[in-house]
């Protein structure tokens, strides 16, 4: 009887074989990876917004405090975004006529509200609240990066479930002084070598809930 | 002829029985052959005896699987429950080994499966579509009715004819080289 | 609205204007990703009125809606994509199945990693309101009119969106809870078939235009003779309205002031005066009563005051240890009513019969008169009146406000041989502005209609074209042609009809100008409640469309138009205040109500003896009795385009979507009704039930008829409110139009020959929710017993107990060291109201799934209310053949929500962990993570679990997007949800005091069934705390779990229900 | 064959009827059971089947999209009733699959020789039932989008599958059961690949055969190390049926509804799977053996022994409903009782009493030889079995769940339209699977009945 196949199918079939499993094997990973890379979380994107507000200007070079105009951040679960009328508290007199101004301007004459657009993006069944973490320690880079280095703001970091839960298992690593000076707006702090140590007091005076609490479905999902 | 020796694999013969064949066998290993093969449309009783061959590999690399997938499946359930994310799920402990059972007899089951036969196509060296031994002219009858013997040619005590001839005082059929492109 | 000015923030009403973080939330990925773009692609034109919506902040959202509602073309998109939307939910296929396809398949490619999200806006305030803080919701106080009382409320509000109606604790007739009609209320405001704009014989107009009309008529009644303006509207307690009205009268020659309320209580005003000579409103004091007896009043759950009545009488049945004691309930009546079925001695009988009963009691008492009933009726009566004798002073007898005004002169005589007058009632003058025999009032009316007398008739808080007796056709009294000079000019007897209401009804379609009303949460006004208490009514939201208030369509006829209802109802209370004036307006508005401005009680002198009335006429026997009744939902049918009210299963009956004639068994049998469960949804879903015609004085009416245990026989109960033809897209041709039979002379009681009824050989399936009643004697279900019982042993509840010990389990239990969430209800306290119901439903976002998904067993209430008779019968069934047992059962009502066991089966059961315990012992549903096996529903022994089957929510009616709870996520299809106790509420208070660094305390946190509970039967809080009000109640002895056996250690518990019968009748 | 034998059954020599029609030759096995797929031509017959079988297939597909579209509701589960058809027919198919591995792996165990002429086909229909079995427990899901969840992988969620829950029991043994199914077919096809990779005269079959069969050329070696691989695949193959049934049985049995909640329950449908498998295989078997003349290999030996297993397992099938109603009465468990009392005279007796007479009443016939024998009646007799079966499980998934703890809660199932495309569906897709089989894979293992004419042929001597 003759030969049906080449003698190189030999080595064809066995490298396929081979191949399938690998590059199956490296899809899933790669799937994974591209789940969480900023491609799908959308870090690092800066958003054009109808004024190009510069945190950097205001933050870092002006040093307006946070609080300012996100007024809601100690008190309510959103920051809040400032209404026309927080800008012209300055802007009717500073840059009164700037030309890139004049929708703030527009708007506060013609009532019409600005629209600007979102960056960080919670799922809607996630209920982050602002006030007890700002109120327990969390600082505001902690989360939103360095603020004050960003002329148009982009989202630092992931959001992503497995990045909340990191915290919430250790809050210890993220809680900051709040007296003598509350360092919870402070952009440019830095961890000291025994955070883990004063982490873990904060945690205690503060009342930090136990991980188990922290970790319960319903703290987040409603 | 001698320069020629390297293109031919062996010498192949034919039998009519699975007994013939048996028979032969065991003569061709009493000759003094080790690099001979036997081609068989169906297993036969006796027959690696007849040939020599000792217990193979495939029952331990199946052992190696299941041990792996069992210990696996149940480690990594405990560490799912009890340390990845441990939650209070209807009042049961966190390591509720009980209900990990199923799960990690099955994934010993599966493991010991996929290690069985992977492990045997591996050693037999499957999938092997090519082969000289399908250059025999009459080898299509050894998947229906007939039994062969090939005597290979890198075989020290192999030499072309005398091989042959053996082989035909074995009583085999249709004695012919098999040629080693 | 563009009047609006910066002050009147201050006053709580507010822009709409919401950032799109805190608009209602969408839970599912695959909801996300996909659909949205390709809306556009299909809808393009509601689409762009989307967009538009979207692109216009605050004050321009609304005023872009009427400006859109001004062309006809969006008129027409609104009817053709709202009421496709509108509450009932739509099997029919549509373009967004396949929206939803390609979101699925999307998803399952697995690029649902929602990597680009459609880019969303922020849209914040340009100048943000005082005191207001993002993301926090704020409460106003105001009142919800109703009849001859206003019920005070609290209304949660976020971003200036009124989401959630709760009781107002300083409001005399809610005492900080409500009923399910006032907590629906909200959902009318959001109604997407609200008329939106004026209208002149269909034609879209300006108010402007209404304006000139109204003048002109003023006007005419000026030149003209006898033309007259007539002003028909329905009761009305509200001082400022009345003081308008009375305006026009003196402004306009010849005006007059009609009242008709298809519901209203003639009997009790009538009642009164045959007493006292004069009209006096009753205010009755529950809390001081010992033993109390009903005349076929229905007073804990319908009537002026009843919330209130039901707080102070089950105030009087809490028990804490044997020794305590309780209040005795008799009631006698045709039907049974939330007040009957709970009470400790119920007689049926026919709504006739209650007028003998009155007349036997008062000779019993002797009172003069005679009569008497036979044999158990009397031993019954005899046994009551010596209870009443023997609690002279502490007593009460209650009339029902659908009884005829010789009931009410009896009771009101009773009561004073009694001595109860200023100990357990009081005297007061009316409550109502004008109060008049409305009947008459309306009779009247129509005569003059007939007679050419009416010129202009303006017609508001009343639907007369759907709910006037029959006889008097009031169709055709508005459409009715006189002879003219020229005979080929017809000109209408009535020349104008002018009606104002919210929604484009019955009536309407006979009226030249249809005005579009204000919802109550939009307007500026007052009302006194059933004490007298004058209660403010704030708007929490502009308008939503082009509406306008009685208050405003009254101005229109007076000389100054321009007076707005803030600025009459503000400068009419400064008026009312002493001291600083602006202060004390600004705590009237906080409190909702005009410090002490009750009545105070009067000294009605009894002009009146029992003997002096005529012998009472007795229907021969062997007829039929037909009684009308409003309807415990739709009441008279102003709520019938409510999904909520639709939907929530009659207290007794459990029907849904529809009314019945309701009759009793052994008269079924009579009349060979019967009914059966029906093969899908069965006992828990579909009724299948004979369709009966009704020939009731010269007019007919078909309808399907039900079984109702406890119901006197050869009755036939005809509740009102259904049949409507246009009522919008969830109210219109449902159920049966009992108005139809329904004649001046027979308001509420009519009497004929059996043979008027007769089977049309047709069946009619019914959706009802609970069919079966009976516990099959698992006693560990509902436990009851009487207070004897209870004294002698006071852990009857546990009797025959299987409840295994804590250490049985082989695994140690998992401890809980912070909070421990628990709840505890007291079935001595529940009578079924169904208060509780829907104020879960409108906090956690609950969909309304239509009658057909009902009938499949697919509603969504995450409370339900379980009603048992105790006795045993061969089928279970009301159409079983046990009428015998079922003549008069005890009945019982048991709330069950999800009840939060330790050791869950629902959790273990489910693959994804979706549903898991929290370290404060909550069982936490988490919708996201839900992907739908069902499982857990199939493994929770309480079956309290609700599942999506279908899309459920209303993802596209704008206005139904603004009545969400933006602190529950809003769950979308395949996902399994249920009650945990309203974690959102349990979350904010602990956040909240978390940033204290304190503890919650006890009563810190309400759920939304607690605060809505009237008679304070549902008690939450933290069971690791001993002196929390739950720990001690399930401490009781009373206290113990649904299926304890199972030992699931449910954090719900109950406390067992005691009743208190009369020892003498229980010997009978 | 000769005309020298006796008929093959007449009655004399029935009791000895071989699992080999005697005078078969090495060749005369190969040509015959390899002509059916490589020589044969499409018959008029089979194209027709095949035709019908996919038209039903193709209304699977429909049910499925328009599911998809507007979610489980089109079907008639509710709450009470959250489990309808779905896990019905998901546990009837799974059921139906376990006759192959228990002929290819028990019997080959057991060293049984007549298993060797219907392993293959059997096997064949194990996969191809767990193939239709797999579809429910996925598209029954609300979200089967998300299905995905059910399985271990690092999520971005950080959270895993709760393997506590028999459904993720399930999810392994039916992925594992299929899986090791396919290897195991595949396993015993190798040799016949190469057989038919050499007979095939196109060069196309040659390829494709030829790629399949891996390059097998029957090397004693190979064969040497094949045979213990296939051994240890029926050994491992043994547990693992027995297990997935069990494991399906615990979706009940773990849960505390009355009438799910029983230890009885893994015994029972595992004996109740082998019962409704082989009523399947001889559904099949019969037709199979006629179209294509196979009497030789599939003999009346086979159909008559495969009836007995059927009576046997049909027997502890009876056994296991009867005491699951003396425990019910035993225990006195208020809730147990009254489910008796509701399959007795419940709304869904008449389902109760028709499993009975399907399950248990009408196979007592197979005690009768000539019952047993007569080709007709066996096949009509696995018909009402399988019925009986898929009857089984709708009493015990949808009865139970209709009356359990809470009467107030009470409700009623009847399935929709689409509840019998989605069921019929698959049937079709099953079929269609055969209808392929039997024309490009030897429905008969081919080596193995070399090796029975090897050993039938000593036994002649």
């Amino acid at each position: 009887m003759a030969q049906i196949f080449h003698r190189s199918t030999n080595f064809i079939s066995r490298f396929s074989l081979f191949s399938a499993v690998f590059v199956a094997g490296l899809a899933l990973t790669a799937i994974l990876g591209l789940a969480r890379s900023p491609y799908s979380t959308n870090q690092n994107i800066s958003r054009a917004q109808p004024v190009q507000f510069s945190h950097k200007h205001h933050v870092g070079d002006d040093g307006i405090d946070c609080r300012y105009c996100h007024t809601g951040v100690e008190t309510s679960a959103v920051a809040g975004i400032p209404p026309t009328k927080t800008c012209m508290n300055c802007h009717s007199v500073l840059y009164a006529d700037a030309p890139y101004l004049e929708p703030i301007r527009d708007s506060y004459r013609t009532d019409k509200s600005i629209e600007w657009v979102k960056v960080h993006r919670l799922p809607d069944f996630v209920y982050f609240n602002h006030s007890i973490h700002v109120n327990k320690g969390v600082g505001c880079s902690t989360c939103h990066g360095s603020i004050n280095q960003m002329p148009l703001v982009f989202q630092a970091s992931p959001l992503l479930m497995e990045w909340c839960l990191d915290c919430h298992r250790n809050p210890e690593k993220a809680l900051r002084p709040l007296e003598p000076v509350n360092e919870v707006f402070n952009m440019d702090w830095k961890a000291p070598d025994n955070q883990a140590e004063i982490g873990k007091q904060f945690a205690a005076e503060r009342h930090i809930r136990s991980t188990a609490e922290l970790t319960s479905c319903s703290t987040c999902h409603r | 002829m001698i320069q020629h020796r390297s293109h031919i694999y062996g010498v192949i013969g034919e039998f009519e029985s699975p007994e013939q064949l048996v028979h032969a066998a065991a003569k061709i290993r009493e000759e003094g052959y080790r690099y001979y093969e036997c081609y068989t449309p169906f297993p036969l009783e006796g027959l690696p005896e007849a040939m020599g061959m000792r217990r193979n590999m495939v029952p331990l690399i199946t052992l190696i699987g299941g041990l792996v997938g069992g210990l696996g499946g149940f480690g990594f359930q405990y560490w799912v429950n009890v340390i990845s994310y441990p939650m209070n799920i209807a009042g049961r402990p966190l390591n509720s080994w009980p209900a990990f059972i199923p799960v990690t007899f099955e994934l010993t089951i599966l493991c010991a499966s996929l290690s069985a036969v992977f492990g045997m196509l591996a050693l037999n060296g499957l999938p092997q579509p090519h082969h000289p031994i399908f250059n025999a002219p009459r080898f299509s009858h050894a998947s229906s009715d007939r039994f062969f013997v090939c005597i290979q040619a890198r075989d020290k005590k192999f030499h072309l004819e005398a091989t042959a001839r053996f082989l035909q005082g074995l009583s085999a059929h249709h004695v012919s080289e098999v040629q080693d492109d | 609205m563009d009047d609006m000015s910066e002050n009147e923030f201050m006053h709580g009403r507010k822009h709409d204007h919401e950032e799109h973080e805190d608009s209602s939330r969408v839970e599912d990925h695959s909801e996300e990703c996909a659909p949205d773009p390709t809306v556009h692609e299909h809808k393009l034109d509601l689409a762009a009125v989307r967009a538009k919506l979207r692109n216009h902040g605050g004050k321009q959202y609304w005023r872009t809606l009427e400006e859109l509602s001004d062309n006809p073309h969006f008129e027409e998109l609104l009817h053709r994509e709202f009421p496709r939307q509108a509450s009932e939910w739509d099997e029919s296929v549509d373009r967004r199945d396949f929206l939803k396809l390609a979101a699925a398949s999307l998803a399952f490619a697995g690029i649902a990693g929602c990597g680009n999200k459609p880019e969303q806006l922020i849209v914040p305030y340009v100048k943000q309101p005082d005191g207001l803080v993002l993301g926090k919701p704020r409460f106003y106080a105001t009142a919800m009119p109703f009849g001859a009382d206003a019920i005070g409320v609290l209304v949660e509000s976020h971003e200036g969106r009124p989401t959630h109606v709760a009781g107002n604790p300083d409001h005399p007739s809610s005492l900080g809870s409500t009923d399910a009609i006032t907590q629906a209320s909200v959902l009318n405001l959001y109604d997407p078939d609200r008329a939106q704009t004026v209208t002149n014989a269909g034609e879209i107009r300006t108010w402007q235009q209404f304006l000139d009309a109204a003048a002109a008529a003023v006007s005419r009644s000026k030149t003209v003779a006898g033309a007259s303006l007539r002003i028909l509207t329905g009761t009305i307690t509200s001082p400022t309205l009345a003081a308008q009205i009375q305006s026009v009268l003196k402004l306009v020659p010849g005006s007059k002031w009609h009242q008709w309320e298809p519901a209203g209580s003639d009997g009790p005003r009538e009642g009164a005066r045959l007493a006292f000579g004069r009209y006096v409103d009753t205010v009755y004091r529950p809390e001081k009563a010992d033993v109390i007896l009903s005349l076929d009043s229905d007073f804990l759950a319908s009537g002026p005051g009843h919330i209130r009545y039901m707080k102070e009488y089950y105030r009087r049945r809490k028990l804490t240890s044997p020794s305590d004691t309780m209040n005795r309930l008799y009631v006698v009546e045709p039907t049974p009513s939330v007040t009957g079925a709970t009470a400790d001695h119920r007689l049926p009988l026919r709504a006739s019969e209650v007028e003998q009963f009155a007349r036997a009691l008062a000779a019993k008492l002797g009172l003069g008169g005679s009569g008497t009933l036979e044999g158990a009726a009397q031993k019954w009566l005899d046994a009551a009146a010596a209870d009443l004798q023997k609690h002279r002073g502490a007593s009460l007898v209650v009339a029902g406000e659908f009884q005829p005004a010789e009931v009410h002169a009896i009771a009101h005589a009773i009561n004073a041989s009694l001595g109860n007058v200023g100990t357990t009632l009081n005297y007061i003058d009316p409550v109502e502005a004008n109060p008049v025999n409305q009947l008459d009032s309306f009779s009247e009316l129509c005569a003059d209609m007939d007679a050419g007398k009416v010129d202009t008739l303006l017609i508001f808080g009343s639907n007369p074209v759907y709910d006037a007796p029959h006889n008097f056709d009031f169709v055709s009294k508005l459409t009715a042609l006189k002879k003219s000079a020229d005979p080929n000019k017809q000109e209408r007897k009535v020349g104008t009809t002018i009606y104002l209401s919210t929604h484009f009804d019955e009536t309407a379609e006979y009226c030249d100008w249809h005005i579009p009303e204000s919802h109550f949460l939009e307007t500026w006004g007052d009302a006194r409640a059933f004490d007298g208490t004058v209660s403010v009514i704030q708007p929490l939201i502009a308008p939503l469309y082009r509406t306008h208030s009685a208050f405003e369509v009254l101005a229109a006829f007076t000389d100054k138009p321009g007076v707005t209802a803030y600025d009459a109802v503000r400068d009419r209370l400064k008026a009312a205040g002493t001291g600083d004036q602006e202060k004390f307006w600004r705590k009237t508005l906080n409190d909702g109500i005009v410090a002490n401005s009750a009545y105070p009680p009067i000294s009605a002198a009894l002009k009146f003896n029992p003997a002096s009335l005529p012998p009472a006429k007795t229907p021969s026997a062997g007829q039929i009795e037909f009684i009308f009744r409003p309807d415990s939902n739709v009441y008279d049918g102003r709520y019938a385009n409510n999904g909520w009210l639709q939907e929530l299963a009659r207290p007794v009956t459990k029907l849904v979507w529809d009314n019945a004639a309701l009759v009793s068994p052994k008269t079924a049998e009579n009349l060979q009704l019967a009914q059966r469960a029906a093969a899908r949804g069965g006992e828990h879903g579909q009724i299948i039930t004979n369709v009966i015609d009704i020939s009731l004085s010269n007019s007919q009416v078909t309808a399907a008829s039900w079984i109702v245990p406890g119901q006197a026989d050869g009755v036939v109960v005809l509740p009102l409110g259904y049949g409507r033809k246009n009522a919008g897209f969830t109210g219109s041709n449902k159920g049966f139009n009992a108005y139809m039979v329904r004649t001046s002379g027979a308001l509420w009681m009519a009497s004929a020959g059996s043979d008027i009824i007769k089977k049309t050989g047709e069946d009619y399936p019914l959706a009802c929710t609970q069919y079966h009643f009976q516990m099959e004697s698992r006693r560990k279900i509902l436990s009851a017993g009487t207070l004897e019982e209870y004294r002698k042993n006071p852990s009857f509840a546990h009797e025959g107990d299987e409840q295994p010990s804590k250490d049985i389990s082989l695994y140690k239990e998992f401890a809980y060291p912070g909070y421990a969430w628990g709840m505890a209800i007291d079935l001595n306290s529940c009578n079924g109201c169904n208060a509780c119901v829907i104020a879960c439903q409108s906090e956690n976002n609950i969909p309304v799934v239509g009658k057909d998904q009902v009938m499949r067993g697919r509603e969504m209430h995450w409370i339900r209310i379980d009603r048992y008779y105790k006795v045993e019968t061969e089928t279970g069934d009301p159409g079983g053949p046990d009428y015998d047992a079922l003549a008069n059962p005890e009945t019982f009502f048991q709330p069950v929500p999800c009840q939060q066991c330790e050791n869950a089966p629902c959790e273990q059961v489910c693959p994804v962990g979706a549903t898991a315990h929290s370290a404060e012992g909550l069982n936490d549903m988490v919708y996201n993570r839900c992907i739908g096996t069902r499982y857990c529903s199939n493994n929770c022994p309480y079956k309290v679990r609700r599942f999506n089957f279908l899309r459920f929510q209303d993802w596209e009616t704008p206005s139904l997007k603004l009545i969400r709870n933006p602190e529950v996520t809003v769950r979308s299809r395949g996902v399994m949800e249920k009650c945990t106790y309203c974690v959102q509420r349990i979350n904010n208070v602990r956040i909240e005091a978390e940033k204290q660094n304190r503890p919650i305390a006890d009563g810190e946190i309400v759920t939304a069934c607690e605060s809505a509970c009237p008679s304070e039967a549902i008690v939450f809080g933290n069971a690791n705390d001993k002196t929390s009000r739950v720990s001690k109640l399930k401490a009781q002895t009373r206290n113990y779990a649904i299926l304890g056996e199972l030992n699931t250690r449910p954090r719900t518990t109950y406390q067992a229900a005691v009743r208190n019968p009369n020892p003498e009748l229980e010997k009978a | 064959m000769s005309a020298s034998q006796p008929p093959i059954d007449s009655p004399e020599i029935r009791r000895l009827t071989p699992v080999l029609a005697p005078g078969h030759t090495y060749s005369s096995v190969t040509d015959k059971i390899s002509a059916i797929v490589l020589t044969r031509p499409i018959s008029l017959g089979w194209l027709i089947g095949f035709v019908l079988a996919f038209s039903v297939f193709g209304v699977l597909n429909i049910a499925i999209g328009w599911l998809i579209t507007k979610g489980v509701g089109i079907w008639g589960i509710n709450i009470p009733i959250g489990w309808g058809f779905a896990i019905v027919n998901f546990v009837w198919w799974i059921g139906i699959g376990h006759a192959g591995t228990l002929i290819s792996a028990i019997l080959f165990l057991l060293n049984q020789k007549w298993r060797t002429s219907i392993n293959r086909f059997a096997e064949a229909m194990t996969l191809f039932a767990v193939a239709c079995a797999g579809i429910f427990p996925l598209i029954h899901t609300g979200r089967p989008w998300y299905a995905f969840w059910m399985f271990p992988y690092p999520s971005v969620m950080g959270i895993w599958p709760q393997f506590r829950s028999p459904l993720i029991w399930d999810v392994f043994a039916v992925s594992t059961y299929g899986t090791v199914s396919l290897l195991f077919w595949f396993v015993g096809l190798i040799p016949d690949l190469a057989t038919l990779r050499d007979r095939s005269t196109t060069k196309l079959k040659q390829i494709i055969y030829g790629m399949l069969a891996l390059g097998w050329r029957g090397s004693a070696r190979h064969w040497h190390r094949y045979q213990s691989a296939y051994l240890l695949l029926a050994g491992l193959a043994t547990p693992l049926v027995l297990s997935v049934h069990t494991v399906v049985s615990f979706d009940f049995s773990v849960a505390i509804v009355p009438g799910w909640h029983t230890t009885i329950f893994p015994p029972y449908f595992v004996a109740g799977a082998i019962y409704s498998g082989f009523a399947m295989v001889i559904t099949i078997a019969i037709p199979l053996r006629k179209a294509y003349g196979l009497e030789d290999f599939i003999t009346m030996r086979h159909l008559d022994n495969m009836a007995k297993v059927m009576l046997a397992t049909g027997l502890i099938v009876a056994y296991g409903y009867f005491f699951e109603f003396f425990m019910s009465l035993y225990s006195g468990n208020k809730f147990d009782v009254f489910l008796v009392h509701q399959r007795l005279h419940g709304p869904y007796s008449p389902f109760y009493y028709a499993l009975i007479l399907c399950n248990i009443l009408i196979p007592q016939l197979l005690w009768f030889q000539s019952i047993r024998n007569n080709v007709i009646v066996l096949f009509l007799m696995s018909i009402v079995v399988n019925v009986g079966m898929w009857l089984e499980r709708f009493v015990i998934v949808v009865i139970s769940l209709t009356r359990d703890f809470m009467p107030s809660a009470w409700g009623r199932y009847s399935p929709t339209v689409w509840d019998w495309a989605t069921f019929i569906g698959t049937m079709g897709m099953f079929v269609m699977l055969i209808f392929l089989f039997v024309r490009v894979l030897p429905a008969i293992s081919i080596a193995e009945m070399r090796e029975l004419v090897a050993e039938t042929s000593e036994e002649h001597k």
